[in-house]
């Protein structure tokens, strides 16, 4: 009786590329059928709660953020025999989850309309306060990565830190929200929001702007001078009675220099592993080599402290 | 008159109604009980859900005038899509019943149109015709004189009411074509002759007739625009949140389940008591037409 | 002078042709009455003048206005409708007072007219009933009341009284005739009572398939009738078949053992209409044997098998004692009363 | 028989081209060249219609979503019609409450309903199941087919089944050949709406399909995860090309008025 | 033989009574009608009878056994509704087929009972029409056709002819009985024709006010009416006020100037009845003087003012000149023909 393996993972072309590259290979050497289940990082994160005690996934790749969340609510197990020349960024405490992938978080702007209206690219995070931009931002919310590296790299800026962020809520709302279009999280709205005109300046990371930019579309990414922020793609097995030891195998697939270069190539993931070389004409927009070494990685054992307080505090003081 | 002699009566409705009834028990009630009873559970960022038996979110939403205002905003929004939806569905159903056969099937599923294509595509529409300096009709009026500034549409209020309101449309529509189905035509024309002018007619003949059909509509218009997570997320944008955008928060980005079903069960309990309420109003009002 | 007209009026469904050729000029305060078999095109006349059907040819007028050209709320009709079409969701009393509101009649005085208009109709004591809880003769007397209430110049009825008991529709109509001379309302009524047509019509308009047959007096059309048509429909008629016989001078009129002298400028086989009540038992004319004798209250109805073929008599139930059935009588009319019938025509 | 009238006509036209605008702009954005959304200015290009050939599993949600939807309709009408007419005929104790359960799929959030179906089908072993996701598909499409079926129902005249019972139909007969045609628009209606409300639903449904269950939103929700382009607007209109086309020939085989109107003569 | 059989039946709608005590038996084949004035409960007794209504008190039985217990489907009725309850989604054929497609007969045969029935009432040529699209007496005929083709062996009608002229009317008349009689079909025939009533049934059954007022034979019922309202609910009566003068001798029943020897047993003011039909014109008998004279077709109403109130009379149209109107007459009748009332009740 062939076993079914069920990875949860991102839609769109995550999956295409997950389908296409890395499960045939899997499946023919472990004699074993992969079921992809597509759905963000949200859903896949309620699918697990929903299937506590009973769980159907056995790998799950879903952000940073909601990968804390999954490994505090016990949903993941350890991996074993991670390889050693991953990157510090890229380790989760007690290798419950491992980082697959690396973005960086900083500004997408709009070159054309730029170009057309003159102005010039924006080059830091105060930059989201020029009244220029007025009703063309897009941020995502807080309880999207992006969003918390927005209020963090803001506090940080300006004297406050993952302990106090005070500073940060103040200027956003303050100096920033009249700018805000929307706190939009899905990257499908955000590009229909920059394909219609609407926004034209955005936070966001490296991994979607390439993608979009892919397109055709004229948008660019700015590592602002204040700094950009990590964000971390991750993957973890998921804890159930009898699980299977391939979920440990599926993940550390993902972490092979042949997997990493397509997902450099396809999704403008920064590679996790010092030892994967980055062919040049794949690395414009990626955090790697030097780009990646200056990044800035916040610490999640404060945030995730708290993140929930911080949430009901932006829901009740941004968003109204 | 029954049909049916009155003293059959007793049984009848319920062996009709058994199997529909057997279905939501089985696969409705069970699960909506176990989201009451979630609504009641504690919750923590690192325990997860703890099925205690609390008060804790329920006090939350009660002293919290964050809640209240959502809820404020999800039935304001819905009582005006309802409205629009009645004002405008109602009287389109009345002139479609009026054309001849095929141009009335035609039509009829020219605005059955909207519920064809998803949700996603319906609102890159709105957007595509109201969004920003580069909607076609802020454009198209912005270069008649017409209007200074674009038309704000996108993350307003009456974006989304007009936006829920294009949706629910057809469920208006289909409703009140189905009650006018009924109609006796010669009953117009009595009135007709009686010195009545159309709005009249309309209003004082045809309306009380049709008024179960209305009904329907506007119950499922009310019920559906104040759980629509949608349209309200999409054109609302997080800075409108209604009740369903709250619950929707709550269940998939905090992982706050028992905050999020508290939501959910009072915007049930709400609606159930609106629709009910509305419901045998309108019913003893036209008492005579829902016999 | 010509209050309502009709100028060869027809009216189509699809390929069918439903009323053809109608030309009527009804005059101001007129009463008329349409007859005519089942399915002939009354309610389809009616429903054009009302406005509620647009004719397929011809014109219709109104005091010299054409018709189309008014709004059918502005005509002042008062319509009955042969399915009542009452106002399901309004009492009695709401349905009656409906037209009077749309005049703005004061309150005071709608109430007083609504309590009147059903009062009149029977029907006090019912103001606050539904449609649905009334029977079928409650129910077309609201229609009734209805029309009646606004007080139209115009009346068009169709079949106003057809489920009403027979004391009651008198009463119904000495009130027609009633208000129709009191206020000069010019009324139309379509009807399949021919009692009712001859005794409330000044003219009647007798149909058949779409067309006139005859328009006249109730008696004209009665002891006149202008085609076998009309004659068969109006009352009955019995048909008997008799020849002229030439050979014999004066040349006389022979049906079996009966025969009369003969009326000039016709000849060879013809056909007698005579009415049945025109026929009397007696000891001479033809020989007949009563087949059934049916008892109709004020008269008698017999059927009998005469030597020219079957032949009904009519007789007031005058209390003498009558034939019975099977008993073998005599019939006989007097000439004046029978009318000649040639190969083709009315003689 | 009176005709609308100019004013009617006027309304008529402004109400269908606003209901129309919104997705003519999104048919006429799929004709476009570029790899964004933009409309057509210069050409047009069917690439994008193109595109949807090289996704095969858009194809595949096309169908599962058509059948779930055809599938749960069905099933909800089988249980909503007796349920809509007992309602509409016979005033007994709990009718308004069995009436309130009946409507309360309507009543909430979908993201709720999805977690909670979700957690009950996994506690009871039906996890995953195309089962499950029909099972709630006929909960959530059922207020519909009740409400329409309620709206047809009410006030219906009574005295055509009194005829028919006379005649000697009983029970089932009495229901096909009499009750059901007289109220055959609003089943129609009421089908049709479920239909659509199941082919539509998104929230819901994100949470029960499962690989190989996963319905046309769900396909397109997951594709525009990092991009938003015109394969969304090409999907759009095929689909509304494929309803078109199905609805043609069904008007020219069948006859569409006969299918909403009921087979109750045309004319009137 | 008691074919069915109401026992002391009653019907309440809510507080109010509207069929009361009402216990009636009717044996296999005949044929009864119900006659009331409008709103007397006659189709509510009907359709306990055909079971869509429960009655509230009572029982009825058929053949012996109880009618709520036995499902309306296999009752065997044949019905028709006062308004008419055709199937609006079915053609005339599909209409009148439905019952024998319930009965499963053959297609062949079904085809053509159903062709011989739309024949029979006068509807051949419209088996594809829908009932919309039908005039009134052509929608009630497919009714009749409806409830006659299944060959019930009960037939309840409700009015079944009140839309068709008065030709069309006695064909179906006819086809009626004939029915009735070849297949010994029990029929209840409710009507406000008392014609029909008269000429078709075996017994009349008066209803007034949800009560039976008499139930007897046609001939009974009109000239032995069992009180004041069945005389003046059948046919016309005329009531005339008299006194019986004691002082004379022998005692004289005088009213104005006209007199007769009265009857024994009774004294005082009395109210003569008499038919109008019974009255003839003379050179004796009461002064009176002709109101309005109006013609029916087969017989004259006058209607007079004679010094003892407002007389109705009627007279054969036997073509001889009849009295005009504002012209003096005489009034007289057989002492037989008139019968007696005192203070209270028939003498
Ligand atoms: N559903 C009902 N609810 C209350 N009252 C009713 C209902 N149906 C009939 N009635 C009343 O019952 C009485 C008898 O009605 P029924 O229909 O039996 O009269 P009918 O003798 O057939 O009269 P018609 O000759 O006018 O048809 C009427 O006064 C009527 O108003
Ligand atoms: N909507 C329609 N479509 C087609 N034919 C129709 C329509 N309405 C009526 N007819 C036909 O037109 C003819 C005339 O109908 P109309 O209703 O005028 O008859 P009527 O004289 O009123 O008869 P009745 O005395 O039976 O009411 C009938 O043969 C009928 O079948
Ligand atoms: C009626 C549905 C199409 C509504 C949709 N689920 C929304 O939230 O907008
Ligand atoms: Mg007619
Ligand atoms: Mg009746």
């Amino acid at each position: 009786q062939q076993k079914t393996l069920y990875v949860a993972g991102y839609g769109g072309s995550f999956e295409k590329t997950i389908r296409d590259e890395v499960i045939p290979g899997f499946e023919q050497s472990n004699g074993v059928k992969v079921e992809y289940v597509a759905g963000n990082s949200t859903d896949t994160l309620a699918k697990l709660q929903a299937q506590k005690g009973n769980q159907q996934i056995d790998v799950a790749i879903v952000d940073d953020g909601p990968m804390y969340q999954a490994i505090q609510l016990g949903f993941c197990g350890k991996i074993e025999g991670l390889p050693a020349d991953l990157y510090e960024a890229a380790r989760f405490k007690d290798d419950r989850a491992v980082g697959i992938g690396l973005v960086a978080t900083g500004l997408m702007y709009n070159t054309k309309v730029f170009a057309e209206k003159g102005w010039a690219p924006p080059t830091s995070w105060n930059d989201l306060k020029d009244p220029k931009y007025q009703k063309q931002i897009v941020i995502p919310p807080i309880n999207n990565t992006y969003g918390l590296h927005t209020l963090l790299m803001l506090a940080r800026m300006n004297g406050g830190s993952e302990a106090n962020v005070d500073t940060g809520f103040k200027i956003i709302k303050t100096d920033i929200n009249s700018n805000v279009l929307a706190y939009e999280p899905s990257p499908g709205k955000m590009t229909e929001l920059f394909q219609s005109g609407q926004a034209v300046l955005a936070v966001w990371g490296t991994g979607r702007v390439q993608s979009f930019a892919n397109t055709g579309f004229p948008v660019d990414f700015v590592y602002p001078k204040e700094g950009a922020a990590t964000l971390l793609t991750s993957a973890c097995p998921i804890t159930k009675p009898n699980a299977s030891p391939l979920a440990s195998a599926f993940i550390k697939m993902l972490l092979e220099p042949k997997t990493q270069l397509v997902l450099l190539k396809d999704y403008g993931y920064g590679p996790v592993l010092k030892s994967v070389v980055v062919p040049p004409e794949l690395g414009k927009m990626a955090p790697i080599g030097e780009r990646a070494a200056k990044l800035y990685t916040p610490d999640w054992v404060i945030i995730n402290d708290k993140r929930e307080e911080w949430t009901k505090r932006w829901n009740r003081e941004v968003e109204r | 008159m029954a049909a049916t002699a009155d003293t059959r009566d007793g049984r009848a409705p319920w062996a009709l109604t058994a199997p529909a009834l057997m279905l939501f028990v089985g696969v409705l009630v069970i699960p909506l009980a176990m989201t009451v009873m979630l609504s009641f559970h504690d919750w923590g960022q690192y325990k997860g859900i703890e099925p205690v038996f609390i008060l804790k979110n329920w006090r939350e939403i009660a002293t919290d005038p964050y809640y209240a205002e959502m809820f404020w905003r999800t039935f304001r929004i819905a009582l005006l899509t309802t409205l629009i939806t009645a004002m405008f569905g109602a009287p389109e159903a009345y002139i479609l019943n009026r054309m001849s056969g095929r141009w009335k099937s035609f039509f009829l599923l020219v605005i059955l149109g909207p519920l064809l294509i998803s949700v996603v595509a319906r609102t890159l529409g709105w957007a595509l015709l109201f969004g920003g300096n580069n909607g076609l009709v802020n454009k198209l009026l912005m270069s008649l004189g017409l209007i200074g500034s674009p038309l704000p549409f996108m993350f307003t209020e009456t974006g989304m009411v007009i936006a829920l309101a294009h949706v629910m449309m057809p469920f208006m529509v289909l409703s009140v074509w189905t009650a006018l189905q009924r109609l006796d035509p010669q009953i117009e024309n009595a009135a007709l002759s009686l010195g009545a002018g159309s709005f009249t007619i309309i209003r004082r003949i045809v309306l009380p007739q049709i008024m179960p059909g209305v009904l329907s509509g506007a119950i499922i218009v009310f019920s559906l625009s104040a759980s629509a997570f949608a349209t309200p997320a999409i054109i609302g944008g997080r800075r409108l949140k209604v009740a369903a955008t709250l619950a929707y928060d709550e269940f998939l980005n905090t992982l706050d389940w028992p905050l999020g079903a508290a939501v959910a069960v009072l915007l049930l309990v709400a609606l159930v008591l609106i629709v009910v309420g509305s419901n045998a109003l309108i019913e003893r009002r036209y008492a005579e037409v829902f016999r | 002078m010509s209050f309502l007209e009709l100028d060869r009026v027809a009216k189509q469904f699809g390929p069918q042709t439903v009323v053809d050729d109608f030309s009527l000029t009804v005059g101001k305060g007129e009463f008329v009455s349409f007859l005519g078999p089942s399915g002939c095109g009354k309610t389809t006349t009616l429903q054009m003048i009302a406005g509620f059907l647009d004719p397929s040819r011809g014109a219709i007028r109104l005091e010299g206005r054409d018709l189309t050209a008014m709004q059918p709320a502005k005509r002042g009709l008062g319509v009955v409708f042969q399915s009542y079409a009452l106002f399901p969701h309004m009492t009695a009393a709401e349905n009656v007072a409906f037209g009077l509101e749309m005049r703005r009649v004061p309150r005071a005085e709608c109430r007083e007219r609504v309590r009147a208009a059903l009062e009149m109709v029977g029907l006090a004591g019912y103001e606050e009933r539904y449609p649905r809880r009334m029977s079928g003769g409650q129910q077309q007397r609201v229609a009734l009341a209805r029309a009646l209430v606004i007080r139209p110049s115009v009346l068009l009825l169709d079949e106003p009284l057809s489920n009403l008991d027979a004391k009651l529709r008198e009463d119904m109509q000495i009130e027609l005739r009633q208000i129709q001379r009191n206020l000069g309302t010019t009324t139309i009524l379509v009807t399949h009572d021919q009692n009712e047509a001859m005794s409330l019509s000044d003219r009647i308009v007798v149909m058949n398939q779409g067309c006139i047959e005859q328009i006249g007096t109730p008696q004209e059309t009665y002891e006149r009738p202008a085609s076998a048509f009309v004659s068969q429909f109006l009352g009955k008629t019995n048909d008997l078949a008799a020849t002229i016989d030439l050979s014999a001078t004066p040349r006389r009129l022979a049906a079996g053992s009966w025969s009369v002298p003969a009326p000039a400028g016709i000849a060879g086989p013809v056909t007698v209409s005579i009415r049945p009540e025109r026929i009397g038992f007696g000891d001479a004319g033809i020989a007949a044997k009563i087949v059934t004798r049916i008892f109709q209250g004020n008269h008698w109805l017999f059927q009998c098998e005469s030597e020219c073929g079957p032949v009904i008599v009519i007789r007031q139930n005058d209390g003498q004692p009558q034939p019975a059935e099977g008993e073998a009588v005599r019939l006989a009319w007097r000439p004046e009363d029978m009318s000649l019938r040639g190969a083709g025509g009315v003689a | 028989m009176r005709t609308n009238g100019p004013l009617a006509l006027i309304f008529h036209t402004i109400f269908v081209v606003a209901m129309l605008a919104p997705i003519v702009v999104v048919c006429l954005v799929a004709f476009t060249p570029e790899g964004y959304l933009s409309l057509p200015t210069t050409s047009f290009s069917l690439r994008w219609f193109r595109k949807i050939a090289s996704y095969p599993e858009f194809v595949h949600a096309f169908w599962v979503s058509l059948g779930l939807g055809a599938l749960s309709s069905l099933v909800a009408l089988l249980f909503a019609v007796p349920a809509a007419l007992a309602i509409a005929r016979y005033s007994f104790r709990g009718r308004d409450a069995i009436a309130a359960l009946f409507l309360s799929p309507l009543m909430i959030p979908h993201v709720v309903l999805g977690i909670a179906f979700l957690r009950f089908f996994t506690a009871i072993g039906m996890g995953g199941s195309f089962t499950g996701l029909l099972v709630a598909h006929v909960v959530v499409v059922f207020p519909f087919a009740l409400r329409l079926t309620l709206a047809a129902a009410t006030g219906m005249d009574r005295s055509v089944e009194m005829a028919a019972v006379s005649l000697g139909a009983g029970g089932w007969t009495l229901f096909r050949r009499v009750t059901l045609p007289l109220i055959l628009p609003g089943v129609i209606s009421g089908w049709a709406l479920a239909f659509i409300q199941s082919f539509d639903d998104l929230t819901m449904t994100v949470f029960l399909a499962t690989p190989g269950t996963e319905t046309l939103p769900v396909r397109m929700f997951l594709y525009i995860q990092d991009n938003i382009d015109p394969l969304v607007t090409s999907v759009s209109a095929s689909v509304i090309a494929i309803t078109m086309t199905a609805l043609i020939l069904l008007d020219r085989f069948y006859g569409l008025d006969r299918v909403l109107a009921g087979k109750s003569d045309p004319g009137r």
